[in-house]
């Protein structure tokens, strides 16, 4: 927890809204189009910061600390990622189960709060919410065994530090089909457009977009940054996996990691682009052949 | 002098009551049965406390395996005593003279088999208990209770013939062998050099004999008539201590076949008959309507298991000799508790009988405990032995064996469970008004309870040890 | 623990199908227990009351409530406070199953400092909102219809329909039944291990047993040839066994 | 002494065959009576010195097998006042050739078994004999009456086995198994007098009420 590794983290929560923004950005400019500024999202967090918030009459307490609780976690999960490849500002054997239960306060908060208005709309989100999360997080968990197995260390820092470049050389096809499975993750859990597009307005498509529906000023800053941030771990997960960055020195390492963050957001762009959303009844398919892909990985490892 | 004493004593005081004409009439001499069953219960305890020499030429003596039993008939004995103060309130039998005199001719027989070291004296002694019974079980004097009598009578006769001719095959597998003819210690000492195809032929005929005086099955058909006609009392006196002695005599000749060395023959076919008692217990109790004619099948179940633990040899002989006490005493527990129902509504059928728990508070109390005991759960006895058996089973390599006994166990739990609970539980039938139950009809039942729960739970030093000695006799090991 | 003990277990080589199994299988319940807390609090507690019995609900007594608060609290305390809880339970832990109690040691006192980071993350998460709606004060309004001109409380999801995306995948394997009618949707569960597979078997033995009644008809003449049966058999068994003689 | 003591046996045997063969009750018990009385013999004719033990165990036979159940049967069958047998279960031309198959059986396996010291020879399989035609008479005849008679050749045929044993089974257990079947048949007797009252007809077959 040393002073000098909060400064990697203190970068990634400036440059983490730039994100979403690249994506869009990368989507706008395939289709022929301009597109929003890539700090679009800079802007909005502004101005709704700036904002009042409407709270539902039928809305207790539980709405008010959902963002709370989703910020809170989303920053606390982003402690556990070794950002400078070697160490993470706090870790522990086994802080894997800590992420991903981080992750899970987040959507459980965020869910709670959605159902707090009494709205078909939102409860329909959560529904869904909760329908992907039941099989992303089987696949988080067969990509984490894999590398638990490729490293050998039980926590993040080790699985995405110095170990895992030393395990490139030898398991290197499991390490890439990991990268894969943590993709398909990632679109699935940020709502990214094989399972969700952002950019739609038509409620009964949306996932993640219905459940803050009803959420206003301050509140909506916060989730919109928590989702920018959230997108930006799931990032780290994929270039740390599959950019070993253990060698480098440590401003070095955590430059190529951002640069890998935009590479990451751009590749977000272009699937959003060449893309068309998937049925949802087709979602699970995915993240069950992204598991299959980390259990090839893992049977690979065990050859 | 004694055991002279414990079985003359009965005897004597039951030739009193049927011969002299003062006890003419209805009424049952209670006060003599009752002094009776202290006294012999008092000599048994001074048989624990010091030990007595053989008596008559060592025909008659004291060792574990009869001090068991004998210990288990006076006890059971004592509570059917205070239960009948209460019965006869409501149900006296017709001649009060052959009831009280029956009943002690019993206590003497069962006496003597316990005590018998000359194994045709055990036979003699086992006859007698058989018909000392009957006119026990034709109590009631109606068309079922006649069909019931004759069926036990004659079958019980055909068993014990048997048993005989294999006495008679023993006494010619040791004509030219040391010792006395037919005594059990001269026996055991010189068993290996008994004549091994009569001894065989011996062992076999004694184990089919007497297994159709403790209900084994194939010939324990007569075991759910007669438990279903005869009245509680008397079910829950040969439930526990006949079939006791009865085991008794098949334990006895295992002795003598265990010295000879014969086990790997005599364990097959133990096994073979306990696991059919199981499996035909099992049938039975599935589709059972009535609740004695269910307590007789769980009969032959523990029968069925007693031979089992018998047969597999190692810490099963502990456990069968722990689960004879056990049974005994949770036989006799659940009798007199029927026995109850019986005398408050009528009828120990499932249909006539619904919510007794409302109108018979303590003994649909003492029923419901009692179905959880007699099926062998934590934390009463029967759980002890029977986990006991099933160790040696595995333990001796057998472990398919105990498979196929929990399966039986678990048929038998669901359809026992069924039956009993119908009973205890739902809607009383519309006529029935709660009965008063008297101290004495439930003062028996609580005490075995008491027992049984005691013995799941700790067994006594001097029991365990004796219990240990007569494993150690029937060729197994202590746990 | 349970899921460190499980990647542990999992280095050796041989039990490694087990351990991708059961962390696989862990993780699945752990997504799924997440989906069912959500519907039943959802549903239950949160959004509009959905009938008349519903809005007039009032907080039981104190009595009714308090123990469940102080089992709650129990449980934070375990979970903030590890180090309290954990260590006495792994010496209970070995001494009953006889082994070590393993490198635990370290996972308790991180899983405070955990505790800990987390607690003053939600602290500054919540000062934050505070300094940022300092200045507005909230205004009160309907919940957003999306042009819906008056929601009731009937629209709102049900369990059955939050639960509907989740268990069309795993189908009748998750021991639900949906019946769907023009008006309704209910979905009603059954259990299927015991509707499938208990039940059937039991029918069977039953009928088994009923076939094998006859035996006990009440002949007296047949039950004397059961003794003869046993007997016969026996001596048959003497005569094989005694061959050896 | 030797032939006079395989006339008895042979005697025996022939009783056997006649219970089975005839069809009134009271031939039937003759034919136990006169049984009763060939067993009280062989004990004199068997031993090889005339002892107490052996006279008195002839007499006790005597008084209870010849003498006394006999009568008590006969008591019992006076009320019954039906003197036929009616016809057994099995037939009776089938209950003979069962009885021939019994006896030849037992001669068959007697000369397979290890035999006793005894130096007679004709022993055994007649007590097998009778054991088996008394199990026979037991399973197969309707009346309940025929049944206690089956009974008592049962008895008789393992009292026979037993004499092979004279020396080791002491006198008075003896008398005691001699008293248990007295009282045996004595009890069985009293059945037979209910069942006669209640179902007014000795048919043991009427007794199927307890079924489950």
């Amino acid at each position: 927890m040393t002073p000098g590794s909060l400064v990697a983290p203190g970068i990634l929560a400036l440059v983490a809204p730039a994100l979403p923004g690249i994506a869009v950005k990368t989507k706008s400019l395939l289709t022929g189009r301009r597109g929003p500024p890539v700090l679009q999202l800079y802007y909005d967090l502004w101005k709704l910061v700036r904002k009042g918030t409407v709270y539902s009459r039928t809305t207790t307490w539980v709405f008010r600390a959902g963002p709370l609780i989703v910020l809170a976690s989303l920053v606390v999960a982003a402690l556990f990622l070794p950002l400078d490849g070697r160490a993470a500002p706090a870790s522990f054997a086994g802080d894997v189960i800590a992420f991903t239960g981080l992750l899970a306060l987040g959507r459980f908060a965020l869910v709670l709060a959605g159902m707090d208005t009494g709205s078909s709309f939102e409860g329909m989100g959560a529904s869904r919410e909760v329908t992907i999360a039941s099989f992303a997080e089987p696949t988080l968990f067969l990509c984490f065994i894999a590398l638990v197995l490729a490293t050998g260390d039980l926590s993040l820092s080790g699985m995405l530090g110095a170990p895992l470049a030393a395990a490139w050389p030898g398991s290197g096809a499991t390490l890439c089909l990991v990268g894969a499975s943590l993709f398909a993750v990632l679109l699935a859990e940020n709502c990214r457009v094989p399972v969700d597009d952002p950019a739609t307005h038509l409620e009964l498509t949306m996932i993640h977009e219905v459940i803050v529906l009803d959420h206003s000023g301050p509140d909506l800053a916060l989730i919109l940054y928590g989702s920018a941030l959230k997108l930006a771990l799931f990032s780290i997960l994929v270039v740390s996996v599959l950019v070993p960055r253990a060698g480098l020195s440590a401003p070095l390492a955590v430059a190529v990691l951002f640069a890998g963050l935009g590479v990451v957001a751009v590749l977000v762009g272009v699937v959003e682009s060449t893309m068309a959303r998937l049925r949802l009844t087709r979602v699970p398919q995915l993240l069950v052949g992204a598991g299959a892909l980390a259990l090839f990985g893992i049977i690979l490892e065990l050859r | 002098m004694r055991l002279l004493v414990i079985s003359a004593l009965p005897l004597l005081v039951a030739l009193l009551v049927l011969g002299v004409p003062a006890f003419r009439g209805r009424r049952v001499p209670v006060a003599l049965l009752a002094a009776v069953a202290l006294a012999h219960l008092a000599l048994v305890t001074s048989l624990w406390l010091a030990p007595e020499p053989a008596t008559l030429g060592g025909w008659l003596a004291v060792d574990p395996l009869g001090l068991t039993v004998l210990t288990l008939t006076s006890v059971l004995f004592l509570v059917t005593v205070t239960y009948t103060v209460g019965y006869l309130r409501r149900e006296p039998p017709s001649s009060g003279r052959v009831f009280a005199g029956c009943l002690m001719a019993f206590l003497t027989a069962a006496s003597v088999v316990s005590l018998a070291h000359h194994l045709a004296m055990l036979w003699v002694g086992m006859e007698a208990t058989t018909l000392s019974v009957a006119p026990l079980v034709f109590l009631r004097r109606d068309r079922r209770s006649l069909e019931a009598t004759w069926k036990y009578l004659v079958i019980s006769s055909v068993g014990i013939a048997l048993a005989l001719l294999g006495t008679f095959f023993l006494a010619s597998a040791q004509v030219d062998v040391p010792g006395r003819p037919l005594v059990l210690p001269d026996l055991v000492e010189h068993a290996r050099d008994l004549h091994p195809a009569w001894l065989r032929a011996a062992f076999l005929f004694l184990l089919v004999g007497f297994g159709t005086k403790m209900g084994l099955a194939p010939m324990h058909t007569w075991k759910p008539d007669t438990y279903g006609e005869a009245p509680s009392l008397v079910s829950g006196l040969m439930a526990g201590a006949l079939t006791s002695c009865a085991f008794l005599g098949v334990a006895r000749v295992t002795q003598v076949v265990m010295a000879a060395g014969l086990a790997s023959f005599a364990q097959p076919v133990l096994i073979g008959f306990g696991l059919l008692s199981l499996a035909v217990a099992a049938v039975f109790i599935i589709g059972q309507s009535d609740m004695k004619r269910l307590l007789a099948y769980s009969s032959v179940e523990h029968m069925g298991l007693l031979v089992l633990g018998l047969g597999l040899g190692g810490v099963g002989a502990y456990g069968s000799m722990l689960h004879l006490v056990n049974n005994g005493l949770s036989k006799g527990w659940m009798f007199l508790v029927t026995g109850n129902i019986v005398l408050a509504t009528g009828s120990s059928a499932a249909a006539g009988n619904r919510g007794l728990v409302r109108t018979l508070p303590v003994s649909a109390a003492l029923l419901v405990l009692g179905l959880f005991a007699v099926t062998g759960s934590p934390p009463f006895g029967l759980f002890m032995s029977e986990f006991t058996i099933l160790r040696a089973a595995v333990g001796s390599g057998h472990p398919w064996i105990a498979a196929v006994i929990l399966l039986f166990l678990a048929i038998i739990f669901v359809g026992m469970a069924g039956l009993v609970l119908g009973m205890a539980l739902g809607e009383p039938e519309p006529g029935q008004v709660p009965v008063r139950e008297s101290a004495w009809l439930v003062a028996g039942p609580v005490a075995l309870a008491a027992a049984v729960l005691m013995l799941g739970v700790y067994i006594p030093g001097p029991l365990h040890e004796v219990l240990a000695r007569a494993a150690t006799a029937l060729g197994g090991t202590a746990p | 623990m349970i899921y460190q003990a499980l990647l542990t277990g999992g280095s050796e080589r041989d039990t490694i199908q087990l351990t991708v199994l059961s962390a696989v299988a862990l993780a699945l319940m752990g997504a799924l227990a997440l989906a069912c807390f959500a519907k039943v609090v959802g549903v239950i507690y949160l959004g509009m009351p959905r009938d008349s019995g519903a809005s007039a609900a009032r907080e039981p007594a104190r009595g009714m409530t308090l123990p469940p608060v102080g089992l709650a609290g129990l449980c934070v305390t375990i979970g903030l406070l590890p180090v309290a809880v954990v260590p006495p339970a792994l010496r209970v832990g070995a001494l009953v199953a006889g082994g070590s109690t393993g490198g635990a040691q370290v996972a308790t006192v991180a899983s405070t400092v955990f505790a800990g980071v987390l607690a003053a993350g939600l602290l500054g998460a919540w000062y934050l909102h505070r300094a940022l709606s300092r200045r507005r004060v909230p205004l009160q309004a309907a919940t957003w219809g999306c042009g819906f001109a008056k929601p009731t409380p009937r629209m709102a999801y049900t369990a059955s329909s939050f639960a509907a995306p989740l268990l069309a995948p795993l189908g009748s394997f998750a021991g639900t039944r949906t019946d769907r009618t023009a008006q309704a949707f209910a979905t009603h569960a059954f259990d299927p291990v015991l509707d499938r597979v208990m039940l059937p078997v039991w029918r069977g033995v039953r009928a088994a047993a009923t076939r094998l009644r006859p035996i006990q008809r009440g002949r007296l003449s047949v039950y004397l040839l059961y003794v003869g049966a046993a007997v016969i058999t026996v001596l048959l068994y003497l005569l094989s066994a005694g061959r050896d003689l | 002494m030797r032939n006079a003591a395989q006339l008895v046996l042979l005697l025996v045997v022939l009783s056997d065959l006649a219970v089975l063969g005839t069809t009134r009750l009271s031939s039937c018990i003759r034919g136990i009576a006169s049984q009763g009385l060939l067993l009280g013999l062989l004990p004199l004719l068997l031993a090889s010195q005339v002892s107490i033990h052996a006279v008195s165990l002839g007499v006790g036979t005597v008084i209870v097998k010849a003498i006394l159940l006999p009568w008590f049967l006969n008591r019992a069958i006076r009320e019954a006042a039906v003197r036929r047998e009616v016809e057994p279960m099995v037939g009776f031309i089938a209950s003979q050739l069962l009885g021939a198959l019994a006896v030849a059986l037992a001669f068959a396996i007697s000369l397979r078994l290890p035999m006793p010291a005894t130096e007679q020879r004709l022993l055994v399989p007649v007590s097998l004999a009778t054991l088996m035609i008394g199990f026979i008479v037991l399973t197969t005849r309707r009346k309940a009456l025929m049944q206690v008679v089956g009974y008592l050749i049962l008895e008789n045929g393992i009292y026979l086995f037993g004499l092979t044993q004279t020396e080791s089974v002491p006198f008075l257990i003896e008398l005691g198994v001699l008293l248990d079947v007295f009282v045996g048949v004595f009890i069985m007797g009293i059945v037979v007098f209910h069942i006669n009252r209640e179902f007014d007809s000795l048919d043991s077959t009427r007794l199927t009420e307890l079924t489950d």
